[in-house]
Parts: C-alpha cells; sequence; structure tokens
C-alpha cells in the first residue's frame, strides 16, 4: 500500500435494498489500529461491514481497501480476513474442521503442506487443540465461534473484519480475543470490529464509529468525542465522610449544573460543564484543606454513556 | 379509584386437558392453511370429479334408460375414491398439508418449543396429522358420502343400500385408511427434511419415481402382472375394502409403507429432541 | 493462483462434500433403481414370464427411466445447489471473501455437481447393460457394445446440458428446486407429447434422438415420431450447455449473495 | 426454597459425559447459570426440560423428579432457547397465543394471556406483525412472551440477550429483574458476567459437567485489602507510576490507561500527592473490589486469585507468533490470482 493511503476509504457511500436504507451517505476512512463499529440494531454496521468485505456493492459513492473496489476482489481478499455475520457455519457434509480450514487456506494459495501446518497451528491458537478431527457440524456455538475466529487469522491478514465475533464465547475466550485483538492492531495491522458490549469494545480500543440510521454520528478516540459533547454535563460521584462539607465548598464553583449530597450513602453527586476545572479544584481540596476522598467516579467518561447519550436510551 | 398493575401478572385459571392441547395445534394449523386462497382452490379442484360423478348419479335416476356406462353400483364409488388417488388430488393435499408440517418446524426451531411445553412427542405428532388427515378426508370421505347421500335423495327406494348394506362403512373405512396412509408417509418424508419445499420435492419425486418404476416393471418387456408404487397400491387396495380379496398384496404394501413411515417418524422426532 | 488450479481446488472439496452430504444415499438409491428392475427382469426370465431379450429391456430402461427420470433427477438435485447450498450452510461469505475469482470458484462447483451425477449414472447404465444381456452371452454383449457406447455419450451430453440449465437456476432463482422439477415433470413431460417444435425446447427431446434402438414404452413414448438429426441434436444439447454455464458464470460474477 | 435439585447426575453423549455427577442446589429466585463453553450449562438445562435422560442420578424440580415422561411438569416451567426460534407463518400474537394453549390454557384465556405478555416485553405496537419480519431484539422479546405464557414457576433462560444492542439488553434485563419479583425463579445462563451481576441473587458456575463455585453474588464479590482502581491525566505518561514505585507502592496496569494500586493505609491523601508532585490529575478512583470475572477465572483455573496480578491471564502464546516468518517460512508464498 502507498504510503498515507488509509487502508479502508468510503466515499458518499449508500446503500439500499429496494425500499429499505442501508446506509446513507457515508464518508469514511480507517488507518492501522482497531476501530469498533457501533450503533444499535439495524444502524448499517453489517450492510457497512459487507461493502467492506465485498460482499455487496454501493448503490452509490465508492467503498475502497487496499486502494482498490473490494467487490469481488481476489487482490484485496488475498490480505483480508472476515468472521462475517452469518453465524450458522453448518456444511450439510459432515467435514472436519482441519480439512474445512485447510481448503479455505489453500484457497488463499498456500501448497497443501503449508496449508495443513498453519491451520493446525491455528486451530491450537484459538483454543480447538482436540478438536481438529471433529466435524463442523457438530460444533457447539463456542467451538463454532472459535472456528470462525481461526479461518479469519489463519492467513495473517493485514485487514481484519470482525462482525459480533465474541458471541457465544465464554469469559475466557472472551478474554484470550481481546487481548488477541488488541495486540494484533498493536503490530500495525487494521482491525473493523463491530460489538454490542461496550465494556469490551473499552477493552479493546478508544477508537470508536458510532453508527444509527445508516449514518455516522460520531467518529474518532472516545474520550475526544465525550468531550465534544458540550450539551450534556459531566456526571460525577466523590465518595467522602464529610459529603455535606465538601459540597458547600464546590457549590461555589463556576461552571457546576447540579449537586446533590447524601450523609447516609456518604457520596456527592454533581454535574459539571467545566470537568477539568473541577479536578483541579478537588485536588486543592484533598491537599490544602485536608478534605477526605475516597472514590471519584464518573459514569460519563466511558463509552456507554457516550452511546446512551448520542444514540439515544 | 385504585391504580391498576399492567406488568407481569400471574395466572390462576384453569389448564385445559393435553387432547386439547394438541387439538390447538392442529387448529392453528388448520387456520393458516384456510386463509391460504391457493389452498381452498386446490381444495375445490379436488372436488370436480365428484360433481362430475354428481351428474352420472342425477342421469342414471332421472333416466332408466341411460346407457351401462351411467350405472350406479356399489364400485361405483370404488372407483370415485380410486380415482381421487390416481388423479393426484390426495397426493397433492397431503402435499399442500403435510410437507413442511415437521420440516419447517425443525428448521425454525418451533419444535423445541413445542416440546418444552406441557405435550409429549405424541400430542404433537397427532397435532400435526390431525390437519392432513382431516384434508385428505376432505377429498375422499366427504364427498363420497355426499354422492351417497346425493344418490339416496334421488333413489325412489333402497335397492343399493339393501344389496350392499357394507357401502356406507367400505367408503368410511378406505378413505381413512387412504388419509392414514398419506398422512404418515408424508410425514415421515417432512420429518427427513429441514425445508418444506425440499420435503414436498421429495414426496412428489417418490410418487412419481415409485410410479414410473412400477410402470416399467409391468411394461411388456417385464411382464409382471403387479408392481407395488406408492399411489398405484393405494388405488389398487380399494378393492379389498369392497369385497376383492385379490387386492391383498396392495394391502400388506401399504402396511409395510405405513410401519416404514412410523418408524421414520418415531426415530428422526426422537434424536431432535435433544440435538436442537 | 492459477484459475485451472483455483477451480480443480475447489471442484475436488465440493466433490466431497456432495458425496457425503445425506441426500447421495437418497441419489443412490435413484441410480440403483434402474438395476434393481434389471435384477427382477432376470428374476422373470428364469421363470419365464417373459420372453423379451435384454436388448429389447435395455432400451426400454434407457429411454423409460434412466433418461427421462434418474438423469435430470440426479442433475437438479446436485446442480441446482451450486450456489443455493453454501448460502443455506452459511459457508458462502467464508468463499466469497477468498482472493479467489468468482468465475473460478463457479466453474469448480459446477464441475463437481457434473463430475458427481455422471459417475452414479455411467456405471448405473453399465452394470444394467451387463444384468440384462449377460444371459444372452459374452458374444451378444460385445455385438451390442457400440449400443451401449452410444447411449453412454449421450447420457453424458445430456447430464452436461442438464448441469447447466439446473446451474443456471441455482445460481439466478431462490427456489431452483421447485423450478427445476417444474422443468422435469411439467415442461419436459407436455412438451414432448404435444405436437409441434416446443419439444425442441427440451433436453430430453435431444438425448431420445441420439439414443439409438429407443422403444416405444416409457412415458416419453410421444416423442418418437418426430426425431431430429443426430448432428443437429449433438449441437443443440452442446449449445444448451455452453449457454447455461456461460450464463450462471456471468450472473454469479455480478450477483451478491446475502 | 430450593426448586432444583440434582445428586449425583450424570448426563452423556454418546462416550462423553456432558455432566458428571453433578451435585446442585438452586434457591428459588433469580440465579445466574455460568461456565465456559462446554461445561454443560446448556445440557444442564435441556435435562431440567426432560429433552435428555441422565444415565445416573436424580434430579428433582420443584419438588418433582424429571423424566422424560413427565410432562405435566414443564407446565410449570418455561424454557427460552439460546437459538432463534419462531412458529412458521404466525404472528407475535398467534405464536403468544398458541404456545399459550399449548402450555395448558383455554383458548381465550390463551389469547388474553397473550396480549398481556406482549405488552408486557414490549412489543404492543407490533403485535399483529409476522415474527419471520422481526429483528433479533424483537424475536427476542416474542420468544420470552412465548416461555411466560403459561406462567411458569421456573423460568430457564439461555442468553437472553445474545445479538441485543446495548438498549434492547437493558430493557431485556429489566424484563427479567421485573419477572423475578413476581416470585417466578429464573435460571439464566449466559456469559455475560455483567448481565449476572445486574441481574442475579445467585450464580452457580458449572466446570467440565460439575459444581465448582456457587452463592449468593454479593458474599462472592468482597473487597481485599487496599486496593484502589486508578485513572490519572498527566503529562508525560507513566511518571505518576514511577513515583509510586518510588515510594514503595506497588502498582499494575489494566487496559486503557487504569492502574491498580495496592496502599499500605486506607487513606488516599498519598494518592494526591503524588499527583501533585508529577503533575497529574486523578480522574477515576475506586476502591477495587473482585469481580465476578475474577472469581470465575480462579474458580476455573485460569486467574491467578491475587487482586494484584501484574498481568491478566496470559493468552495463548502462540497467538503472538510472527506473522512474517510464518508466511515466508513454510516454503512457496501465495500469489493473488492475475
Amino acid at each position: 500500500m502507498s504510503a498515507g493511503a488509509p487502508i479502508v476509504r468510503l466515499e458518499n457511500v449508500s446503500r439500499w435494498y429496494g425500499n429499505v436504507l442501508g446506509l446513507s451517505g457515508v464518508e469514511l476512512s480507517f488507518e492501522p489500529g482497531v476501530i469498533a463499529l457501533l450503533g444499535p440494531n439495524g444502524a448499517g454496521k453489517s450492510t457497512l461491514i459487507k461493502l467492506v468485505t465485498g460482499l455487496l456493492r454501493p448503490s452509490s459513492g465508492a467503498v475502497s481497501v487496499f486502494g482498490e473496489p473490494p467487490f469481488a476482489n481476489p487482490r484485496v481478499h488475498q490480505r483480508l480476513g472476515v468472521v462475517p455475520e452469518e453465524e450458522e457455519l453448518r456444511p450439510s457434509a459432515p467435514v472436519k474442521a482441519r480439512d474445512f480450514l485447510v481448503y479455505l487456506l489453500r484457497l488463499h494459495g498456500f501448497p497443501s503442506e503449508e496449508a495443513r501446518r498453519r491451520a493446525e497451528a491455528t486451530l491450537v491458537e484459538v483454543g480447538l487443540q482436540g478438536s481438529e478431527n471433529t466435524r463442523l457440524r457438530a460444533f457447539s456455538r463456542g467451538m463454532r465461534q472459535r472456528f470462525r475466529l481461526a479461518q479469519a487469522i489463519a492467513h495473517d491478514p493485514d485487514l481484519l473484519v470482525l462482525d459480533e465475533p465474541l458471541t457465544g464465547l465464554d469469559p475466557v475466550g472472551r478474554r484470550e480475543f481481546i487481548d488477541w485483538i488488541r495486540g494484533f492492531g498493536a503490530r500495525g495491522k487494521t482491525v473493523l470490529v463491530s460489538s454490542h458490549i461496550l465494556h469490551e469494545v473499552e477493552l479493546m480500543t478508544r477508537e470508536v464509529v458510532l453508527m444509527t440510521a445508516g449514518r455516522i454520528l460520531a467518529s474518532g478516540n472516545i474520550h475526544e468525542i465525550r468531550r465534544l459533547m458540550d450539551a450534556h454535563p459531566h456526571h460525577i460521584t466523590i465518595a467522602t465522610p464529610t459529603p455535606r462539607k465538601l459540597a458547600a465548598r464546590i457549590l461555589e464553583e463556576p461552571g457546576l449544573h447540579s449537586i446533590a449530597f447524601s450523609e447516609e450513602a456518604g457520596e456527592v453527586r454533581l454535574e459539571t460543564r467545566e470537568p477539568e476545572r473541577f479536578y483541579r479544584l478537588l485536588h486543592r481540596l484533598v491537599l490544602e484543606e485536608n478534605a477526605t476522598v475516597d472514590e471519584i467516579t464518573s459514569p460519563d467518561d466511558n463509552l456507554q454513556a457516550v452511546f446512551h447519550y448520542l444514540v439515544g436510551p | 379509584m385504585p391504580l391498576y398493575d399492567l406488568s407481569y401478572r400471574r395466572y390462576e385459571g384453569p389448564r385445559t386437558s393435553r387432547l386439547r392441547r394438541s387439538f390447538a395445534l392442529a387448529g392453528s394449523a388448520a387456520s393458516l392453511l384456510l386463509r391460504r386462497r391457493s389452498f381452498l382452490l386446490l381444495l375445490a379442484v379436488c372436488w370436480i370429479p365428484a360433481v362430475v360423478r354428481a351428474a352420472q348419479i342425477y342421469v342414471a335416476r332421472q333416466f332408466p334408460g341411460a346407457p351401462e356406462f351411467f350405472t350406479i353400483t356399489p364400485d361405483t364409488w370404488r372407483d370415485f375414491l380410486g380415482q381421487q388417488v390416481r388423479f393426484l388430488p390426495v397426493v397433492l393435499v397431503s402435499l399442500a398439508t403435510g410437507a413442511s408440517a415437521i420440516a419447517s418446524d425443525f428448521a425454525s426451531g418451533a419444535f423445541t418449543i413445542y416440546l418444552s411445553k406441557p405435550i409429549s412427542r405424541f400430542d404433537y405428532l397427532l397435532g400435526k396429522a390431525i390437519p392432513v388427515a382431516a384434508a385428505v378426508c376432505a377429498v375422499t370421505l366427504a364427498p363420497a358420502l355426499a354422492l351417497l347421500l346425493l344418490h339416496q335423495s334421488l333413489a325412489p327406494d333402497f335397492e343399493l343400500l339393501s344389496k350392499a348394506p357394507w357401502l356406507p362403512l367400505a367408503v368410511t373405512a378406505y378413505s381413512l385408511f387412504l388419509a392414514l396412509y398419506f398422512t404418515l408417509s408424508v410425514l415421515a418424508v417432512s420429518s427427513l427434511c429441514r425445508s418444506g419445499r425440499v420435503a414436498g420435492a421429495g414426496f412428489a419425486a417418490l410418487v412419481f419415481g415409485s410410479e414410473i418404476v412400477a410402470r416399467t416393471a409391468t411394461s411388456r418387456a417385464f411382464g409382471a402382472r403387479r408392481f407395488p408404487s406408492l399411489n398405484g397400491s393405494a388405488v389398487d387396495a380399494g378393492s379389498w375394502f369392497f369385497g376383492d380379496s385379490g387386492a391383498v398384496p396392495s394391502l400388506v404394501f401399504m402396511i409395510l409403507v405405513l410401519a416404514l413411515s412410523a418408524f421414520v417418524i418415531d426415530r428422526r422426532t426422537r434424536s431432535s429432541e435433544g440435538a436442537q | 493462483m492459477k484459475k485451472l488450479e483455483g477451480a480443480t481446488l475447489v471442484a475436488r472439496f465440493s466433490l466431497g462434500e456432495l458425496l457425503w452430504s445425506p441426500r447421495t444415499l437418497a441419489m443412490v438409491v435413484l441410480a440403483g433403481g434402474p438395476l434393481v428392475l434389471a435384477l427382477a427382469y432376470r428374476v422373470a426370465l428364469a421363470f419365464r414370464w417373459t420372453e423379451v431379450d435384454g436388448a429389447g429391456v435395455f432400451a426400454v430402461l434407457v429411454s423409460g427411466v434412466f433418461f427421462p427420470f434418474v438423469a435430470p433427477m440426479l442433475s437438479l438435485v446436485y446442480a441446482s445447489g451450486v450456489v443455493r447450498d453454501d448460502v443455506e450452510a452459511g459457508t458462502m461469505a467464508y468463499f466469497l471473501t477468498r482472493p479467489l475469482s468468482r468465475s473460478t470458484f463457479l466453474t469448480g462447483k459446477m464441475l463437481a455437481s457434473f463430475t458427481l451425477s455422471l459417475a452414479l449414472v455411467l456405471p448405473s447404465l453399465v452394470l444394467v447393460y451387463y444384468v440384462v444381456l449377460s444371459p444372452s452371452g459374452w458374444s451378444e454383449i460385445g455385438a451390442r457394445f457400440p449400443n451401449l457406447a452410444r447411449n453412454l455419450g449421450v447420457a453424458a451430453l445430456g447430464l452436461i446440458a442438464y448441469n447447466g440449465i439446473f446451474a443456471l437456476a441455482g445460481t439466478v432463482l431462490r427456489r431452483p428446486l421447485l423450478a427445476g422439477l417444474f422443468f422435469i415433470f411439467g415442461w419436459q413431460a407436455v412438451a414432448t407429447f404435444v405436437p409441434g417444435r416446443a419439444r425442441l425446447a427440451t433436453v430430453a427431446h435431444y438425448m431420445s434422438s441420439l439414443s439409438p434402438g429407443s422403444s416405444s414404452a416409457g412415458v416419453f413414448a410421444g416423442l418418437l415420431g418426430e426425431k431430429s438429426p443426430a448432428i443437429a441434436s449433438i449441437l443443440a444439447l452442446a449449445a444448451i450447455a455452453g449457454a447455461t454455464h456461460a450464463l450462471a458464470l456471468v450472473a454469479f460474477a455480478r450477483k451478491e449473495v446475502r | 426454597m430450593s426448586i432444583v435439585h440434582a445428586q449425583g447426575l450424570t448426563v452423556r453423549y454418546g462416550a462423553r459425559e456432558a455432566l458428571s455427577s453433578l451435585d446442585l442446589e438452586i434457591e428459588s429466585g433469580v440465579t445466574g447459570l455460568l461456565g465456559p463453553n462446554g461445561a454443560g450449562k446448556s445440557t444442564f438445562l435441556k435435562t431440567l426440560l426432560g429433552f435428555l435422560v441422565p444415565s445416573r442420578g436424580r434430579i428433582e424440580v420443584l419438588g418433582r423428579p424429571v423424566s422424560r415422561k413427565a410432562t405435566e411438569l414443564r407446565r410449570s416451567l418455561g424454557y427460552f432457547p439460546e437459538r432463534a426460534v419462531y412458529l412458521p407463518e404466525l404472528n407475535a400474537v398467534e405464536s403468544v397465543a398458541l404456545a399459550g394453549e399449548i402450555g395448558g390454557l383455554s383458548r381465550t384465556d390463551a389469547l388474553a394471556r397473550a396480549h398481556e405478555m406482549l405488552w408486557f416485553t414490549g412489543l404492543g405496537e407490533a403485535r399483529y406483525r409476522p415474527v419471520e419480519e422481526f429483528s433479533t431484539g424483537m424475536r427476542q422479546r416474542t420468544k420470552l412472551a412465548m416461555a411466560l405464557v403459561h406462567d411458569p414457576d421456573l423460568l430457564l433462560l439461555d442468553e437472553p440477550t445474545s445479538g441485543l444492542d446495548p438498549s434492547g439488553r437493558r430493557q431485556m434485563l429489566d424484563l427479567v429483574r421485573e419477572i423475578g419479583r413476581r416470585g417466578i425463579s429464573v435460571l439464566l445462563s449466559t456469559h455475560l458476567l455483567h448481565d449476572v451481576e445486574d441481574v442475579c441473587e445467585r450464580v452457580v458456575l458449572l466446570h467440565r459437567g460439575r459444581l465448582v463455585l456457587g452463592g449468593r453474588l454479593s458474599e462472592l464479590s468482597q473487597s481485599s485489602g487496599w486496593v484502589y482502581e486508578i485513572r490519572v491525566r498527566e503529562d508525560e505518561p507513566g511518571g505518576f507510576r514511577r513515583e509510586l514505585a518510588s515510594r514503595g507502592i506497588e502498582t499494575a496496569e489494566e487496559h486503557d490507561g487504569l492502574l491498580r494500586v495496592a496502599l499500605q493505609e486506607p487513606s488516599t491523601r498519598l494518592l494526591f500527592e503524588t499527583a501533585e508532585k508529577t503533575s497529574a490529575e486523578i480522574r477515576h478512583l475506586r476502591r477495587f473490589e473482585k469481580s465476578l470475572e475474577d472469581r470465575f477465572l480462579t474458580a476455573i483455573g485460569e486467574g491467578t486469585g491475587s487482586p494484584m496480578r501484574a498481568e491478566r491471564p496470559p493468552s495463548r502464546e502462540a497467538l503472538r507468533r510472527d506473522p512474517a516468518g510464518a508466511r515466508e517460512g513454510g516454503g512457496g508464498s501465495p500469489t493473488g490470482e492475475p
């Protein structure tokens, strides 16, 4: 790829299914790293993913991956790994997991020996050791999901596109794959991942694309996005043994939007439009006036809140 | 004024019997079929032979001097029922009602839902079989009895029934046997598939295929006098109910098909119980 | 990867898939049906129930069972699934995101379905031939060999035409199976019976035109009145096969598989 | 009160034991059923329903023994299967009403309850539309209505939030909580531990067909020592952590700049002083509680059990192989089609 060109670029892309809107006027480009694709059901995430992986063509606009249109394009697919939307993976014939993966690798042009070696190594990687000779049809949901991941990474692609890759995986598997995805992105590769489980997305990346109704709502670093959202004051909760006293000191602070305290719970809840200023004040109170602060939490500064504010409840 | 609670409420009302639950399943399938215009059209077309027969009875009764072709004997009913099978009405209604009955429940996972409710496998199959059997009866038993009534209302005396008092019974028994035979065989094919279309195609191919084989076997080149086929045997076996013991081999073949169908249905629904 | 290499890779794998899929059992029964009839003929012969000679029986089986029923059904079941099978199994998206051109992929799939239907029909034909003719002795078997060879050729040619038609249906239509059944039992059965040119739009007509010693038995008897010339029939079958396969490739290259 | 009682329960698939001599007692209320893939969760649910026959052992539900013949027992059970299921060709009301009738309600009662259940699950507006046209979220709600319509005493939920978007998930969990409040016991099988922390009072954790952990959720997540989670904003990354280290305070980094700090005393003042010195700002500070995930990992032998584990459990080493070497290594590099 030429230097500086984005790995994936969508220029004014729209996609219709008859009368049904899939995507509308999407402008987007990705650089290497992990990018999370978020949005409610029906927001157009899967359409976008199918456009990028070359399973669909745009109704208007242009999609390019590695600088080329991806639809039915072997040059793009050579460097692409996909976990598609379809969860079912049940060939009618009793194909063994290893044989199926070897076949897929051979379609990538690996000679048979190398394909076999890679297939076996990858199955071990995803935790399917011992199930190489099991028929795909007989796989449980969790095993199938691991296999779906295996086939996406076995040829070591430069771009990974994952549609809900963690569905059906157990907590151990989730943790491993979240780590793996982060590590893969850190190696200079590109990962586009869609997920509904926001706290898991937070573990993978801070770069997100938020979609709704076929449009891009926001894209970029999650903390940056939060900062841009001035309309929503930041919620902050302080746990302290002396809530009344602390609240009184904060009350005069400019930018304060609302404040409430509870002696029983030992906490102060407040909303501020100038969080930077507030944090500085809080530090001063602790260091200069000996206030005790046990906990500082802001339920606001996470993906859940951003998603909630932008997409709606 | 009280504030009513509109969230989840517990149910304290009465519970129905198991048989009623099977009927609920059958009723749902039946109402879906009757809602379909194409199915009603099919039923109407399947009644055309009965209308022709009615004309025959009318002519025979109103014009005593009519040619022999119009004569009414007990065999008229046997031939009528046989024709309903030979010329496909029975096959078509069983296809329309039964091909997707079990297959689509497997594909959609409805089978799991049903069995997680308080009904047994048998209750479920009963609920699936009733609409098919009813549809088969609707194009065999119902028109045949209607023709019998028509004949009796036009006839000046009870000559036919006094000569053959067993006729209503034979008509009923043959029709019910046909219903059982086609219901079980189409449900067996349905239980082997995961899509109603494939099941329908499979059943049609079985009927046509066995017919082609039987015709070839009975052709001049082979000289076999009889060769069983899904449909042909069902036509042939009719004679047994009307007092001809020569049709026993066909009857035996049908019973073998019934047993095989029952076995297949049992195996398929048993193994799918846990696997779903 | 070379195109040819890719297509054979796909064909090899798909062949294995088709071979071990549950429907193969039904297909073996289908292809074995005529063999059962042939054995029945031997029994009838042994008990002197029949006087007809083996050659006549072979002709009946070929024109009454193999050509109008076994060959198209086998082709239909295997070829109509070239695209839909993978869509229904959920495997299509995995194949279409591999670096392999669409045409290569479909070529492999169609090659597999054709090979398998051929592999079921031809041996069955040869076995039936042997079973019905063996009572007449080896000399008769040898003498009539050209007849068998010609029937094998016709079967292969017919199968490739059917393969193209049903593969095209499978690529373009959502319900290829129903359309295919209609084609076999509806259109071909009717068109070969009615006088006029309708029969020229069937595969069965050309197959029976080419088949030596067709007998008057069988479902497609009406056809026998007018045969098309051999060369024309061969060309027609080849044209059908070429056009349908090519159309399927073109349609698939642009198809969005959901 | 105990609603499920299993003793020495063994269930096999062929030669494989999916449940092996499982002894388990489940109290009424909302209980989370956890376990890694293949632990036997779905098998357990299917055994409760009588779909699978145990090869050894006993299992009682609501005080009655389960068997294939125990049809009437299923009147008290509601089952929400994992896979997407629907009744073909029916709309939402018809589906739920039919489920009710099969569940033993009369036609009129079933219809009335079907409407009630669909309002309850939030499908009121869409109840005359065919279920086949529904989105994932709507299908899940229909499934829930079908599982509830005959008013079971025990509801078995297999991954009810799978495929739901964040708001759909929250609404589903709210429904589960509400159902629990109405005196229906719920067994919630899921991989999303956050969901369990949200709605469950108790958990049972299966591993390799056996029970490895069980009890009240509140008792399972306890704080240990003076360990804090902290996030700072600093101009020079790492300075804060280095300064703490120089003061002899142990730290460990989690994801996204989150630090885990073990203090020697309850006061947090030290942290603020350190922040002042390294011109950092504390943006998040919280007493660390052992999460359900930690308990989960420890119980099945994947975690370290220490709140100060330096790293998350090592992923399979091979995942971090060198890709460049692998491609060339095996000889024959793939070439694109011309």
